[in-house]
């Protein structure tokens, strides 16, 4: 056969059988897609449908549950843009608005580390750069399996060189992330990417597609056969073609075109140039065209003919479903194509007018002559379809709530104490990560106050105000697994006090939602308590959800991962002169705990470390708590009062102590009551240590007081080793040597 | 009138607003300079800021070299205008054979981004002039490729002339021979320097303001002509 | 002793961005005639023993374990 | 349209990390019989025209002023 599958055809040829089930789609739905043309679609239509209704562009399974995040957001001033568009977006005053969101990329970084983390860096980049902002930083929250294990080593270093190509290339410094290890993502490691864009607010951009006769412009890399296993199946289907089947799946990133685009793009903005815009992520042309007519309530007319192709050998399938990286599609008044062109030119930016804006309501397009496209855009962009999946609380559930860690045998005396905190330190997950992070450029573009090894990282936004925002992403695997409910809400309030222990006040929340197959019910319920969590959670807190990803499918064969909601949480610093960082400064300053603290080992670090064991019940949580932590931590900042503050997570008190000491290399002595085991090791949240300013300790106790936060003296830092009063000391340079040999140990 | 500086933006520079605030910190006025311009519009001294120019495709520096504005610089610097490259544009500076050597993939064979000690050997350049000899300073290094490689030729005229500016002082982080962390040419005024200044010059972004040195140093070189 | 050479090269339809950004460099420089550049890495491997086939062999395996990504690339050997 | 393609490698004073890290991981791979790797580039480049002499001088001039830094390196050319 030659030539293309045309509307016309598709009419006259009601029975030809088309591969749709190889694309992904069921029956029911393809019969669906008839129903709403009238017709067989054509092949290139069949593209758009499979690619816009994919789960990871439809969110099939879990729009149902994510509506949550709108209903029951806590009312925000603060949100210029939510849910919906390519990132929300967050007023942060003095006129600046700041737009994040997390993505993840776990699949093609598994297939390919080094570039299917690197694009995964340039798609979040892109959604940030749609939105109108500069994108101003990225982060990156990492799970592997088991740090020895050979995927592992396979894996990890890929990724990290990656994301260190991309964003280095690109100049966002990295200002931190997470890195864990766990057996559950063998063979299925979890890359998720925040970035972070900043903005006035009248250069906020939506991505619609307005105005009849407003012109249409592709702009960026080529498109070439990049990442279209999806419609080679199609083009071989039709065409009996065997080359085709074996394009790649594999994009290439090139972090150069993405700086070219990143500052073409704000050229653009700057000189009014783009009436909308939307970047080209996931299924390329066909996303991009359907999102932008039906985002404007309008038609479009679009010529495939005229995309520039890197291999002219491709079709118009090919040419919708390329997931070519590095491209932008823009709308703009007709009137300043000339002066657009020009700005593209100035970058050395290819650009090209491929279609434009009309009121038909219709998508339509054509190749050599002949329409190929005739649908209307909602109904592959907004109206796919939506399931409510089958939930079902797994069998198993109970047995591991009531695998109770109160039976594992604990360490008992100084030395047993203080081996099992060097083993903790030393622990893969919890030891010093500059392997990986100093592979990533944390100071370009000047304005990086903290950044990793610190509880958040923080940005200047304005030099001349100090304004600025503090940024943290969380997930705790474990404590998902043991209860996704309370799972979720743990990472949210992880990443809240975290963002608060630098001073800055929490304002909103970003997630990646990572799960098994959401075709499985046990994964559903998973998938559905930790979302009704992190609502809930966010309502409480008062912080709203702005917007996210979901990542299903994250298993082999049938065992899924761990159900890991990421969090990433931003915080505003109306001066960032005034941030707290981690490490002790001063001999003599009074260490206080703030919280409570119970014996809590479900899920936790040492359990992990020490037995292996992942059973029992999470922490408690106690979002009340959460919140008067986080004010007495942002009201003692703002006065000036605190000289270190550490929020406590995995491995307790044990280990924030420990890095508090670690960061600058000052010690501390302690003095701590009760079960020695339980103050240094339980994972309690609601908690920070703090070491306050001397002189300013009445204040401080009486801003504790105010907020009914229950404050424990410690001790004072000073001296050249951790010394935990009548049990153990060690010297700073040992847990340095424990801290920091893990990582070049395992990974050269 | 205050003293003018230039910073160049190629393709992919990405320090280039740093340099341009440790400029104006310094005291100086930073003018922008892109990679496409003919003319250096009479300024008294430039600055290569580091970044991935052209993507460092092919080589570190290899294609920025030729863009049209290093028509103008290099007889510039010739005949004796201050220039600094700072990490990339220590490359490009090398690559248009205006310094000595090369810069080589990290001995790590991994980007690293670190505070290092470094130690100003050579105060009579205009852009080390307010160091005292051998005064360590602590500045961020960032960078795949800064290891400097030389021929032992080459080496031994370097070191002969006083052409070493700074060394690596703690451990040598990328392989650089002779813990090379700068260079400047035999007249003095081209300067190259691996690690970054730019990124010194406030404790609250940086680690210190040890940096700050190279920018009041070409200032004064400036005002004192 | 044996030197072997393995020529890596990207798959043909993988997005070589370096050899663009080479070949408008080119363009730029007055090599209006290149059409286009592709790069590749190239190693020389040293081998105790004769060039044999054997050695041709073991050159071969450590290039599709180690030399090259074959998800993304492709490669030739010969002796130098 | 001719094909003519330009080896790069590091001169042989000059050291080479990336070799000796791609030696001793075939080391660590059970390949002992590898003495050492050098590392270098590979690049294709195709030309209007053919492939004469005048196209093989042209792509020399192209490599000795971009492709290979002869400060460090050095290239042959031959054709593909
Ligand atoms: N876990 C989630 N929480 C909140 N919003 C989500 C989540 N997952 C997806 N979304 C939102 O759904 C919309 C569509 O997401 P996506 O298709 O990933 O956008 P894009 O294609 O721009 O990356 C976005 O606004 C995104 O923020
Ligand atoms: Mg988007």
């Amino acid at each position: 056969m030659s030539g293309a599958d045309t509307v016309g055809r598709a009419a006259a040829t009601p029975g030809q059988p088309q591969p749709y089930a190889e694309l992904g789609l069921t029956s029911e739905e393809y019969a669906r897609i008839g129903g709403v043309l009238g017709r067989r679609p054509t092949d290139a239509e069949l593209a758009i449908y499979s690619v816009m209704w994919s789960e990871h562009c439809s969110y099939k399974s879990s729009r149902v549950h994510l509506r949550q995040f709108a209903e029951s957001a806590p009312p925000s001033a603060a949100l210029l843009a939510g849910i919906g568009q390519n990132a929300g977006v967050v007023d942060i005053g003095q006129g600046y608005a700041v737009t994040f969101k997390v993505e993840s990329h776990n699949h093609p970084s598994y297939v390919e580390p080094f570039q299917g983390a690197a694009t995964g860096i340039g798609g979040i980049v892109r959604d940030i750069l749609a939105m109108g902002a500069r994108p101003v930083a990225v982060m990156d929250s990492l799970r592997f399996g088991p740090a020895d294990a050979p995927d592992t080593r396979r894996v990890l270093p890929g990724v990290v060189a990656g994301i260190s190509f991309y964003g280095n290339c690109l100049g966002l410094p990295n200002i931190g992330g997470e890195l864990a290890f766990d057996p559950c993502y063998r063979g299925n490691p979890l890359v998720n990417a925040l970035c972070v864009g900043v903005m006035r607010h009248e250069d906020l951009k939506l991505a619609a597609a307005r105005g009849t006769g407003n012109q249409v412009i592709l702009f960026g890399s080529r498109t070439g056969p990049d990442g279209i296993g999806g419609a080679s199946v199609l083009a071989s289907a039709t065409f009996g073609g065997s080359d085709a089947a074996k394009r790649p799946s594999v994009q290439v990133g090139d972090p150069f075109m993405e700086k070219l685009l990143i500052e073409c793009c704000l050229d653009l903005y700057a000189g009014g140039l783009v009436t909308g815009i939307q970047d080209l992520g996931a299924a390329g042309v066909a996303c991009a065209t359907t999102e932008l007519a039906a985002g404007g309530g309008s038609g479009m007319r679009v010529d495939l003919d005229v995309v520039p192709l890197r291999d002219p050998a491709l079709g118009p399938a090919e040419i919708l479903m390329s997931e070519s990286q590095e491209r932008m599609m823009a709308v703009v008044e007709p009137g300043d194509v000339d002066r657009f062109m020009d700005v593209c030119a100035r970058w050395g930016v290819l650009a090209t007018v491929i279609g434009e804006v009309t009121g038909t309501g219709r998508l339509e397009m054509t190749w050599r002559g002949e329409q190929v496209v005739d649908i209307p855009p909602a109904s592959a962009a907004d109206e796919g379809p939506v399931y409510q999946r089958p939930i079902q609380r797994p069998a198993g559930q109970d047995a591991l709530l009531a695998d109770d860690p109160a039976a594992l045998p604990r360490p008992e005396g100084g030395p047993e104490l203080r081996a099992a905190l060097l083993s903790l330190l030393a622990s893969p997950g919890l030891a010093d990560t500059a392997w990986v992070t100093e592979q990533y450029d944390r100071h370009v573009r000047g304005n990086t106050v903290l950044a990793m090894g610190q509880d958040a990282g923080v940005i200047r936004i304005d030099e001349q105000t100090g304004l600025g925002i503090a940024l943290a992403t969380d997930g705790n695997g474990r404590f998902g697994l043991l209860d996704p409910y309370a799972g979720a809400q743990l990472a949210l309030a992880e990443a809240y006090r975290n963002v608060a222990a630098t001073g800055a006040v929490p304002l909103a929340v970003t997630n990646g939602l990572n799960f098994g197959s959401p075709e499985d019910p046990g994964v559903m319920w998973q998938f559905s308590e930790a979302v009704r969590g992190l609502a809930d959670g966010c309502a409480a807190l008062g912080v709203p959800v702005t917007g996210g990803n979901v990542s299903f499918y994250n298993q082999t064969d049938e065992t899924p991962i761990h159900p890991t909601p990421v969090v990433g949480v931003l915080g505003v610093h109306a001066d960032v002169t005034r941030r707290v960082p981690v490490g002790l400064r001063t001999e003599g300053a009074p260490i206080v705990l703030l919280g409570r603290t119970a014996a809590e080992f479900g899920g936790s670090a040492w359990a992990q470390v020490a037995h292996g064991h992942c059973g029992g019940r999470p922490p408690q949580v106690d979002l009340g708590a959460e919140q008067a932590l986080a004010a007495v931590l942002t009201a003692a900042a703002a006065d000036g009062l605190l000289e270190a503050a550490h929020d406590l997570s995995e491995g307790g008190l044990a280990i924030a102590l420990a890095e508090c000491c670690l960061d600058q290399g000052l010690g501390c002595q302690v003095a701590l009551q009760g079960d020695l085991f339980t103050q240094l090791f339980s994972e309690s949240a609601a908690r920070a240590v703090v070491a306050v300013r001397p002189g300013s300790e009445r204040a401080f106790a009486a801003l504790a007081a105010r907020h009914g936060v229950p404050v424990q003296e410690l001790g004072v830092a000073g001296g050249d080793s951790l010394v935990v009063q009548g049990s153990f000391d060690i010297p700073v340079d040992e847990l340095a040597a424990a801290h920091t040999g893990t990582l070049p140990g395992i990974f050269g | 009138m205050t003293a003018r500086v230039g910073v160049i933006t190629f393709p992919g520079s990405l320090d280039d607003a740093d340099a341009a605030r440790a400029v104006a910190r310094a005291g100086a006025e930073p003018v922008p300079l892109w990679h496409g311009d003919r003319d250096l519009r009479g300024l008294a001294a430039v600055i290569l800021p580091g970044g991935f120019s052209y993507g460092d495709y092919l080589r570190c520096g290899a294609i920025a070299r030729f863009a049209p504005v290093m028509g103008e610089l290099v007889p510039a610097a010739r005949a004796g205008l201050p220039v600094l490259g700072i990490c990339n544009g220590f490359q490009i500076l090398c690559e248009a054979h205006l310094l000595p050597g090369a810069l080589t993939r990290n001995a790590g064979l991994r980007f690293i981004d670190r505070v290092v000690r470094v130690r100003i050997e050579d105060t009579r350049t205009p852009w080390t002039a307010d160091y005292a000899q051998d005064q360590e300073i602590s500045v961020v290094l960032k960078s795949g490729e800064g290891a400097y490689v030389a021929d032992p030729a080459t080496l031994a005229r370097l070191a002969a002339a006083g052409q070493v500016v700074a060394r690596y002082a703690g451990a040598n982080p990328n392989g650089s021979v002779g813990d090379i962390a700068g260079v400047r040419n035999e007249a003095g005024n081209v300067v190259g320097l691996m690690p970054h200044p730019e990124h010194a010059i406030d404790a609250l972004t940086g680690p210190g303001t040890d940096g700050l040195g190279f920018f009041t140093s070409v200032l004064r070189a400036m005002v004192d002509q | 002793m044996a030197r072997i050479v393995v020529d890596v090269m990207l798959r043909k339809e993988i997005h070589d961005p370096q050899g663009e950004a080479i070949a408008s460099a080119a363009h730029r420089l007055g090599f209006g005639q290149v059409l286009g550049v592709r790069q590749g890495k190239r190693f020389e491997v040293e081998l105790s023993g004769p060039a044999d086939e054997a050695a041709l062999a073991r050159v071969a395996e450590l290039a599709g374990e180690l030399l090259a990504n074959q998800v993304i690339e492709e490669f030739t050997l010969h002796e130098s």
